[in-house]
């Protein structure tokens, strides 16, 4: 689960790590009143889950109140890369020195967290990542050690941090490993992190991903779940625990397994078909995901044929072609739906699907047969 | 012998009495594999279906020397099954549960290797060698007995492709599947050097999918330390942009994660990639054919 | 540190391990108006740090407020193995149908927590422990996995905890580690672990041991210290830093390091004397620790002859002499001193005693020579 | 070769710039040690009596080549100094610092061991090779080479037992302080073992104390692997009663952890104890002497 930026900062102070005094709000009255209760000029910044708000004109300031709320209603409801902005964070606006950037997260590969520091922070990150990696200082952190205060200091002089500003850097890189593994997060980026012309370092922004399967440990956070800012289809699909990504073309896709979905688009894109969406129905679906499924997918008007591709394992093909015929009865399906099925009781499965034998459902033999007969029946309709 | 799970492996299956451990417990039973014991605690003295039950992994091993733990209880009880399973000296844990969070594995997975113990999975359907031993999810009705080793990170995506290579008249020696949590056990490498090591194994096909930087390693690795010819495939090309993981992701990778350049790396050390698991398949049959 | 048995379940309370309701109290009045709020028989506990209270009558009850009354004003002032009971704890009596015992501690040789457990708690504890060994459950706990429910259900299905109370027994013990851990413990042990007629575990007393080492991050149980209890000499010790323990005997014992100290108690033995005490000022005595060890065991008006024995390493031995001098300056010494150099500085060290030269004081060359010597002038003195 | 130290020593000081830490620093450098830096976080191009100080370990192994450590910072801040000493890949540490919270060690000994590391100490006086390399803070000019190995655990007891040894004419291969704290790293047993598989030790003294069963244990252990021969001694008989522990202390060991106990677990074993670090000298130099 991403944190927009001001749940991410609000888990900062709780760390205390220093971020600047600041209020959330959502229409432009309260952004006035939030600027004159802040009483300095502030910065306002769209709240979106996705980069580059800033060349987007998702950040204004430094601003005074009326600035604020001017610039507040300008940003509200301000579409960023395909996220609708529907809050602003106010904060007191900060002067900065210089930006550096620091982060920790897991590397896969090595099955260890990695702790990153760079004093080159800011929007050019990327670039000097792969321009010259050497600039950014890393260590990995053994769980047998934990972050011990010798990896903040090898951090420290491998990135060349100024000795005046050692002692805060270290004491932030520490609460931001507290954070990350008291919080179960994936993820815990500050970029950048300032400092002032006063010296003092600063969290200027926040990127924070806390593990969805940690979340039962941690109410509080799931409680930041902001269900609204997904749209219709991705949240009914999220509540019923399957994964939906909308896409552009005309055939409807659902699997069982991310692997099996990921390689039926690329099937039917083969196919010359193109896919309207991803979405996973996961392992062990019953009928009633199914159902589901299929319901957020036809929510899609642009859908004009659907393939069914599952292959059972911990998932049973009876379970499935029991859903598909429920779903066909209760949505009045009307486009033409191929099915594959196989796997775990696939015997069953089609023999459930051949007795029911609706008019617009085909079984097709094959996955690679699947994906083109769906094609051709997307094209045709 | 194959890799992994075998004729020698005496499997007890953690949450056995669950709805989902009692049916795969049968299911691998039915199919051969020695499926010594079960545990639930507070349940020692039943059986399930004629697989008699345990309050600890330990009595387990000691009253009926399993050597191989499956873990199927829920995801918050997982972490501790398998502390569980390799304090009692268990040595090769499959952990097929799903949805556990990902702290605990990292902190898990340092006690495993000191131990010396191999962990597969978690969220994994488990491995399978045909014939001899299945221990986990995966349908081995789709499977034949053969000499091709399959690894992969995807459970439904293994099983299409191994329909695929039976489709085209190829055996398995072992199936694996690595599972894509994001800290795994087994890793690609860890597979494909057990299956280089692996007599029964002629050649490999491995399955990938985008994110990470996991195939790009098991690229370099299969350029520099095996002599099994490998094909691959991967899944993704036309996947919507998957979570960013900020910036330090591609910071760490240094890669796209991207199934391209994945193509690309795996190509770049002689490795075929193909279009569709049809096609991988058929260059696995190719490559097979030509090694005699 | 050891803690009162009423400071160990403050510690139990605050991780949640069940423990009576009760009250401290340093008065006969305050204990009939603890009895009276607590509102039901009491047990009066004398609060001392040392085993055996039952036996030496240091437990009464259960009681009214008046006998309750009756019970503190007896135990208050009372010597329990040379433990003066400055304090009683009340608490509401319990029934008891059956007696448990847990611990926590270190396992030095296997570098590893061990935890155990059995259902023959009691003051029978040890006897269980040499003859009937194996109804004691074990577990040693890897600091990698940290103490795991399967640890937990180990220790109960071994020690036979009945399937009922399995629960309550689990998440004691897991508690107990929490406390452990976290507080810096040395020691948990919780003897009797009872369980009520209802089928209730709690703590029925405490035994909780604080590395000294670790308290500087616990000040809350630092300040728990309860300095008066101490022996005058020991507390002035305590406060400077060097360990003193009161012997019988009548010849006065300093140096440093806890082996040397005791090999010469041993050796001092040897030579056919009786050693007043043991006091080592430990590695890197400065000379005014000196001074304070001195001023520390003449206050003993038993000791006839002193035997200072040290063999510098960190220790400087000119730093000792000269502690010496001023020592015999300052106290105004009269019984004999027998000082024994080597090591570090040694040359220094005996040239500056062999410059000052005061009458009462010998240098010896050897350490048996020197544990003669002192033997002798304890004698003669 | 002697064991731990020697002439191949290379050697850090972390916490150089302290007092005790430079003291100890440049008296080791005198006796020979090749004491190739020091370190101190914020230091790094200073100088202390000529060492090189740094900012890191990792830095004074990459420039000096450092392969020991000994570390002699404050004991709140000596847990990470291990930490990175192990980190940085030196393979010996020395612990001298007293007073480290125990379940900093506890925590740490499993990382020390998993890395393959050697930890000396905490709260010990360190190890000399006489003639060799002297780590530590022990008073060299009191030892002689010679080849009899020393094992202890207590600082200045090692000290007398060495004169001792002196004065009867005896000199020592390696010197070795074990320290007394609940959790150290090198025990009697990991000691003895070096001193049995090292050419140029025929003898080992063993100086023992009350509490706890390291001693009983290492009876055994020389009952079972040892053909070096072994002469103890073990201090504490007129001790007052220590801390008991609870009753956990004394279930754990089995053992009443007295001296007497100590001496008969030995005397078992055929290893003679002497009443005195004078008796256990001569005892020493009886069993040299029979060695031919």
């Amino acid at each position: 689960m991403d944190l927009y930026e001001y749940q991410g900062k609000q888990l900062f102070s709780r760390f205390g790590i220093p971020v600047s005094d600041g209020q959330v709000v959502d229409t432009p009255e309260e952004a006035r009143e939030a600027a004159e209760r802040l009483g300095a000029p502030v910065m306002v910044k769209a709240q979106v889950l996705t980069g580059g708000r800033g060349k987007a004109g998702g950040i204004k300031g430094p601003a005074s109140p009326d600035e604020a709320e001017a610039h507040a209603r300008a940003i509200l409801g301000m579409d960023i890369n395909g996220h609708v902005a529907r809050r602003v964070w106010l904060e007191r606006a900060s002067d900065i020195e210089r930006e550096y950037y620091c982060s920790i997260t897991f590397d896969r590969g090595a099955k260890k967290t990695l702790v990153m520091l760079t004093t080159a922070g800011g929007i050019d990150i990327e670039e000097v990542a792969s321009e010259t990696p050497e600039r950014i200082a890393r260590v990995h952190v053994d769980p047998l050690t934990g972050f011990q205060p010798f990896h903040a200091r090898r951090l420290c002089y491998a990135a060349g941090i100024p000795a005046e500003e050692m002692r805060q850097a270290a004491d932030i890189l520490a609460r931001a490993y507290r954070a990350y593994v008291e919080t179960d997060a994936m993820l815990v980026e500050i970029n950048p992190l300032i400092v002032t012309p006063g010296g003092e370092l600063r969290a200027l922004d926040s990127k924070y991903t806390v593990d969805d399967n940690a979340l039962y440990k941690h109410p509080d956070i799931a409680a930041m779940r902001d269900l609204e800012a997904l749209d219709e289809q991705e949240r009914m699909a999220r509540e019923r625990g399957v994964t939906y990504v909308k896409l552009d073309g005309t055939v409807g896709i659902i699997g069982n397994g991310a692997g099996l979905v990921m390689s039926t688009l690329d099937v039917v894109a083969g196919a010359g078909g193109t896919p309207a969406n991803f979405l996973d129905v996961g392992g062990g679906a019953q009928a009633d995901e199914i159902v589901t499924a299929m319901e957020v997918l036809l929510s899609d008007s642009k859908v004009r044929a659907v393939l069914f591709n599952v292959f059972g394992g911990i998932t049973r093909c009876d379970e499935v072609a029991r859903g598909v015929l429920t779903a066909l009865e209760r949505l009045d399906v009307e486009v033409p739906i191929v099915v594959r099925l196989d796997g775990t009781n696939d015997v069953e499965g089609r023999a459930i699907l051949a007795e029911a034998a609706p008019p617009n459902l085909h079984v097709a033999e094959t996955m690679l047969g699947a994906a083109e007969q769906v094609v051709a029946l997307a094209g045709a309709s | 012998m194959a890799i992994l799970v075998g004729a020698d492996t005496r499997l007890v299956v953690q949450g056995i009495t669950g709805r989902e451990g009692s049916f795969h417990a049968t299911r691998n039973r039915d199919y051969g594999t020695d499926v010594v014991a079960g545990v639930t605690p507070g349940k020692a003295g039943q059986e399930v279906n004629g697989i008699p039950v345990f309050d600890t992994v330990a009595d387990a091993v000691r009253e009926r020397g399993a050597n191989t733990a499956m873990v199927f209880v829920p995801p918050r009880f997982a972490a501790d099954a398998i502390y569980e399973a390799v304090d009692s000296g268990v040595g090769t844990v499959i952990c097929i549960t799903e949805g556990i969070p990902a702290h605990d594995m990292l902190q898990l997975y340092p006690y495993v290797r000191a131990r010396g113990a191999t962990l597969l999975g978690p969220n994994c359907p488990g491995a399978l060698s045909p014939g001899a031993a299945n221990v986990g999810i995966i349908p081995a009705q789709v499977f034949g007995h053969g000499r091709i080793g399959l690894v992969s990170r995807s459970g439904t995506l293994t099983y299409q492709i191994g329909k695929e290579l039976a489709d085209a008249g190829l055996g398995n020696s072992t199936i694996v599947g690595i599972g894509g949590d994001p800290i795994v056990g087994l890793s690609f490498i860890d597979v494909l050097e057990r299956f280089e090591a692996d007599p029964e194994t002629d050649l490999v096909v491995m399955v990938g999918e985008i994110g990470g930087d996991e195939e790009e390693k098991a690229a370099a690795y299969i350029g520099e330390h095996m002599s099994t010819p490998v094909v691959a495939y991967i899944a993704g090309f036309q996947a919507p942009p998957g979570k960013t993981m900020g910036h330090a992701g591609a910071i760490i990778s240094g890669s796209a994660g991207t199934a391209q350049a994945k193509k690309e790396a795996l190509e770049g050390r002689g490795v075929r990639v193909g279009r569709s698991p049809t096609e991988a398949a058929q260059l696995a049959a190719e490559a097979f054919a030509q090694l005699g």
